[in-house]
């Protein structure tokens, strides 16, 4: 593999009983990556590994400095790395005050520039208090200005945000969003928020089971869902069959038309607002008319999601008033149509 | 706080726990030969051997910080076998006769000792006899406590924050001092007590590798066994004068050093 | 007790000096192939032996290493016949093998870089070690006053001290150490007593353990273990 | 896993740290009188001392499992200064030298004693000088290690399993047998295992209150104290067996149960 | 107070260190009831108090049956309330079986009765499986089960999803709804995520520090907030001023201008949608215009939420079209605009 003009290259196996890692991932200057994929899917461990927590088989290079090299037996220890971590939940030294947490870090000078560090994010009246001592918002903001506080080259971060309250979540994740926007390194930061990635990241990349499933920009990776868990992210029903022409036979046999499906394996793509529910029959345009059952309905926000089985199991999003028009209930029988120009298709 | 309540069989197990302490100790205050306690109290030799106690068993503890929490850190380390025959080299002391300990104590500082020889013939120096003797003989005996309590709370301990102090840049020797030791610090204060009790106790190994000398190595286990051969009373009374002073320095200590890591 | 060919062997505890344990395990064996009488001994410190008894414990015989702690039982009201001494002790130097630090006489245990272990003034041989130091007119600083004559013994075995003073069965019994008599106009004697206890059990059988150990047969045995016979 | 380093003078006191337990035990194991280990291994007395050894040690931990759980669960509930008085109540057997514990064990259970003066006026029953007496006092003098122990586990627990098991009905008991215990069971096995090596090693408190009575109260260290007296090197041998032995069931114990809760 | 014909009565009061509950609460039966609040308002200590596990001042009556009555000195242990209590993280016995766990709390019939009512719930392939051995949606849902075997008469559910995957999430939300509605006791469910509460409960409560601050139905909470907490998790800008006819005077000396307002002390909300951004000054019938400046967006879903700044501070909720159009950035100067019919008003 050629290494190109970017900043980190990555080539990183970890084999545990029951468990593989097999990743390889380049991040180039200032980029951020969100890692998403299920519990237990590796997270964790790729970030780890880059900190040089455990040791690799591979090769990881940063800002052409090489880290690691099981081949020729190299491993520069996560103390003379340079990277920074933050915990999901803050893991800050319980027996330092916030100042001595953020100082700890630092090589000289030290109590100025925590103090500098503080004072810019409107935390210095909580210098000298102890972590038990902050809120949770508050201590993970401390957790992340003592790590950017050491100016790291590369910026990890497992789940930043998921053990906060959703009121304090928007809060920290501005500050984030903010603190980040002036750093200069890489950082990957691991999340199961959809959101949350789509707002701070780049480049998502998908794991599962330890291999990389997806990857691309979060536009493109919502667009073209490759895997179940990225279409509920996305929040859209993700089918898969044979392209024929313009039809695509689903697994199950049932057949979509769309407006373009191409040939062999594909995946095709339907929002779930571009499910239509109808009591009787439609006529008209949408060519894909199917009986379904209504198993449940989810009230979010402004929308209810309805989720249909039947000859194409789908989700399908409506407003409240229509429910109420169509008397939808749990195990009501609908009409369901989806037009064609709805569906997207694209090769598996 | 409303608690699961204690069963009933449970709660008269303790008592009968309790008991099972209480008695031989309120037998030692009942028949205690209070006449004698007072003139022991003031006896020189009373106050000789119990500054000579309370140095040797705060030294002992301290030897055995120095030398056990490393060495928990170490055996927290280990795996498998290996841990397996660490821990039980490190619970050995406790097996062996405190007296057969003294003589092994011999065998490796004494006179003709492994390492105590060379000493001796290269500078002249001789361990045996001297409170650096009493001293190493409670070490010995006491240690173990210390070192188990201490690699139990190793085990224990959250290792992110050793991994978060790495990632800030933290070599080994800073994550240790900084980080490691005051997290452990419950886990260090409980080990010690223990083994400070235990050095304070300390009798066989002691009278055997030590010897028995008033002011030099004479602790109070030793005078208390003298004392029991001629006046057995005074024996009593000087144990109860023992008894008095760890009670006031064991509840002294703070709950919140004993409390679990 | 139990007599010869009679019934069942009958059977006797005795409570004796530990030091004692050589020459009473071989007159055990006589006695118990002779009379058929087995005995089961608790050897520790005459001391420890004291508070035993007058702690209430159960025995048939008691062997002291001096007449003092026979007096304390006997005064607790514990000893059921009449005591006696059955054998006398002196003491004498006990040096490492082969004598290599040259002491010949209590007078060379004052010389400075030696280290000697006494046995403490509170148990009797560490008395009548002084006893004996005083009458040679000698001072000594001992580097240990053992409460036990045992730990005098095994230190000089071991090595690590120079010289001691001991009782010359202990030197007998050891077979580890050498022993340098000390003159009879320094010597100090010890008595070692013994009774049949109020406790006994086994009345007959604690008296004729009593008589074979003051029997001719039993004051050789003690005589071969070191002891003076009486 | 690629752990923090452990730092280079924490690896040397470590070693150190070691050294200073191995050392006595190769000072034992390099000067052994080999040519008695045999002999003392077939003599009949050995294995009878080792027996007793083994049953007592194993007994007094029954008997401290079974008042000392309890005991521990109480004192895990006590709060503030009570807290610190029945703690350094329960400390203080580790204290008091073993011949003192031996006489306060007489004036307890004693034909003499507090409990034992109606017991053997009301039954005729002695404690002193039996099989039975052995066990109480290495109970007396090793159960303030589990209880520790215990209690440690028991502030570390998540009391929440508790909780939920109240919340689905389950009385006092059944929480205690089927949720407490079960959860403590890492805490009661290490707690047991220092509890049995104390009691394993008891001396001073066992041939005051017991007896040196072959058969019935000789446990190894006793008979290694007679043998002291008479064949020093019998003595030595006696001792590398008890520790070969210990050392065995010491490895043997999985490392599992060990672990920390 | 009377004691009306309702299921569940508690006026509860606990004192702790730096910390007071003061909560009546009364519930019908088969009602579902979502408590809310921030973190360290005491919802825990709330559900707690109800379970027995805490001592409490005041009285508690479920059924007609005191359970507490602190002037009477009654307290029922919890072992004899049947309350059943669901923890945030299962809390599932980890060295008993699933079937174990579910029999845990059952008094005869036990394996028959456990078995069943895993396979009700599509689990009996895991009955002999540890807890360790499953996921965190298959143990959270194990635990519910335990929970419900028991038939208890009143369920304390403390953010029993909140530890889950946000796409097993929506799996377990399901299910829950599906068990709660044959359950037919009183359900008091912690929660911090507004779309749970809003999915599962008849009637919200909102905590802060201690006290109630809201209470009502789902619409009438959301609709007019009481706290900034309350406005937070319905998305909306919550002011607070004086009512004078149909102005309203802004602490900060503002004025608004609304439909009705009303006299005195008065709450305004302002959904984010009917905030109107431009970049002159708009002409026409909004009422109320002011200059403010964009001080960070964050991209949600298919909108975006910009924060203002500037003499009435909101949060205005765009399309990324409008952003483009706009050419917002952070820091961008631009004219907020409100209709004065999308401003309700209500007495504080
Ligand atoms: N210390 C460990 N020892 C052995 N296996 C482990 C260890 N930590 C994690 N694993 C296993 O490694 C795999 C990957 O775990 P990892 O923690 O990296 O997942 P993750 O994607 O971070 O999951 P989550 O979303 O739950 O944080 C899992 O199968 C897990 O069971
Ligand atoms: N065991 C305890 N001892 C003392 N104070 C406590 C204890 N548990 C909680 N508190 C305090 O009581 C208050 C209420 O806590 P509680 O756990 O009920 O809040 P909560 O609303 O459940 O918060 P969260 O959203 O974080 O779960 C807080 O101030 C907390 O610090
Ligand atoms: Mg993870
Ligand atoms: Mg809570």
């Amino acid at each position: 593999m050629a290494w190109l003009a970017v900043s980190l290259h990555a080539t990183i196996r970890v084999q545990r009983n029951g468990f593989a890692l097999d990743v390889d991932l380049e991040v180039g200057a200032g980029e951020t990556v969100a890692v998403l994929g299920p519990n237990g899917s590796g997270k964790t461990t790729l970030l780890r590994a880059l900190a040089g927590l455990i040791r690799i088989e591979g090769r990881v290079e940063l800002d052409g400095e090489v880290l690691d090299d099981s081949a020729a037996g190299r491993h520069v220890l996560t103390e003379d790395r340079r990277v920074g971590l933050v915990f999901q939940d803050h893991v800050l030294f319980p027996h330092m005050t916030v100042l001595d947490n953020v100082a700890f870090g630092l090589r000289r000078d030290r109590i100025r520039i925590a103090s500098e560090w503080l004072a810019r994010a409107g935390l210095s009246d909580k210098a000298g208090a102890m972590p038990r001592e902050l809120s949770g918002g508050q201590a993970q903001r401390v957790a992340l200005l003592r790590t950017l506080a050491t100016e790291p080259r590369l910026l990890l971060l497992d789940e930043p945000l998921s053990a906060l309250d959703v009121t304090i979540r928007a809060e920290v994740r501005r500050e984030l969003a903010r603190q980040l926007s002036g750093f200069q390194g890489v950082r990957i930061l691991v999340t199961h928020d959809p959101l949350e990635a789509i707002a701070l990241a780049d480049m998502l990349v998908v794991l599962e089971q330890g291999k990389i499933v997806q990857t691309g920009s979060p536009a493109e990776v919502t667009a073209r869902p490759r895997s179940r868990f990225v279409a509920d992210l996305a929040g859209v029903n993700l089918l898969r069959g044979r392209g024929r022409g313009r039809q695509v036979e689903l697994d199950s046999g049932a057949m979509l038309t769309a407006a373009e499906a191409g040939e062999g394996d594909v995946f095709a793509v339907i929002h779930p607002r571009a499910v239509a529910l109808y009591l009787a029959r439609p006529e008209g345009t949408p060519r894909n008319v199917w009986r379904g059952r209504a198993e449940d309905l989810d009230l979010q926000g402004e929308r209810v999601r309805v989720r249909l089985s039947g000859t194409v199991p789908l989700v399908a999003e409506v407003t409240p008033s229509a429910v109420r028009e169509l008397q939808l209930d749990a195990g009501a029988e609908v009409w369901v149509a989806v037009k064609a120009t709805e569906i997207s298709v694209y090769r598996a | 706080m409303s608690q699961a309540r204690i069963p009933a069989p449970v709660l008269a197990l303790a008592a009968a726990g309790l008991l099972f302490f209480l008695l031989p100790l309120a037998g030692l205050i009942v028949r205690a030969p209070w006449g004698q306690v007072g003139p022991a109290l003031v006896a020189p030799e009373t106050a000789t051997a119990l500054g000579l106690s309370l140095f040797c068993s705060v030294t002992a503890t301290a030897v055995a910080l120095v030398l056990g929490i490393p060495l928990a850190v170490v055996l927290s380390r280990t795996q498998g076998t290996l841990r397996s025959v660490l821990r039980a080299l490190t619970t050995l002391p406790m097996v062996l006769p405190p007296v057969v300990g003294g003589v092994a104590l011999f065998l490796a500082f004494g006179r003709r000792g492994l390492v105590g020889e060379p000493l001796h013939q290269a500078f002249g120096i001789q361990i045996p006899f001297t409170t650096a003797a009493a001293v190493i003989a409670e070490t010995f005996v006491a240690m173990p406590f210390l070192v188990i309590a201490v690699e139990g709370g190793l085990r224990s301990m959250d290792h992110r924050y050793e991994e978060a102090a790495r990632a800030l840049g933290a070599g080994s020797w800073r994550v240790f001092a900084r980080v490691t030791l005051p997290l452990l610090r419950p886990a260090i204060f409980s080990g010690a007590v223990l083994c400070w009790a235990r050095a304070l106790g300390e009798f066989g190994a002691t009278i055997t590798f030590a010897g028995n000398l008033p002011g030099r190595t004479q602790t109070i286990p030793l005078a208390v066994y003298v004392a029991l051969e001629t006046r057995p009373e005074g024996a009593i009374a000087l144990s109860l004068i023992l008894l008095a002073v760890s009670l006031a320095i064991l509840i002294g200590m703070r709950d919140r050093w004993l409390g679990s890591p | 007790g139990g007599g010869v060919g009679g019934g069942p062997p009958s059977n006797i505890t005795v409570f004796a000096a530990a030091s004692l344990q050589p020459a009473f395990d071989k007159i055990a064996a006589r006695v118990k192939s002779q009379y058929y009488l087995a005995t089961t001994f608790n050897y520790a410190g005459t001391q420890t032996l004291t508070t035993q008894l007058i702690q209430g414990a159960q025995a048939d015989v008691f062997a002291s290493a001096d007449t003092a702690h026979m007096t304390t039982v006997q005064n607790g009201g514990l000893v059921g016949g009449t005591t006696s001494v059955f054998a006398h002790n002196k003491l004498e130097i006990a040096v490492e093998r082969g004598n290599p630090k040259r002491i010949h006489s209590l007078a060379d245990l004052a010389r400075s870089g030696l280290v000697v272990v006494l046995a403490d003034p509170s148990v009797p041989a560490g008395k009548y070690a002084q006893e004996a130091l005083a009458n040679a007119h000698v001072t000594v600083h001992p580097a240990s006053l053992e409460p036990q004559v045992t730990g005098v013994l095994s230190k000089v075995a071991l090595g690590e001290a120079d010289a001691g003073i001991v009782y010359v069965s202990d030197i007998v019994t050891s077979g580890k150490v050498d022993g340098i008599a000390i003159p009879d106009a320094e010597n100090v004697i010890a008595d070692y007593s013994i009774a049949r206890l109020n406790s006994a059990w086994n009345r007959a059988g604690a008296d004729e353990f009593f008589a074979y150990v003051l029997s001719s047969q039993g004051q050789a045995i003690l005589s071969g273990a070191g002891f003076e016979t009486v």
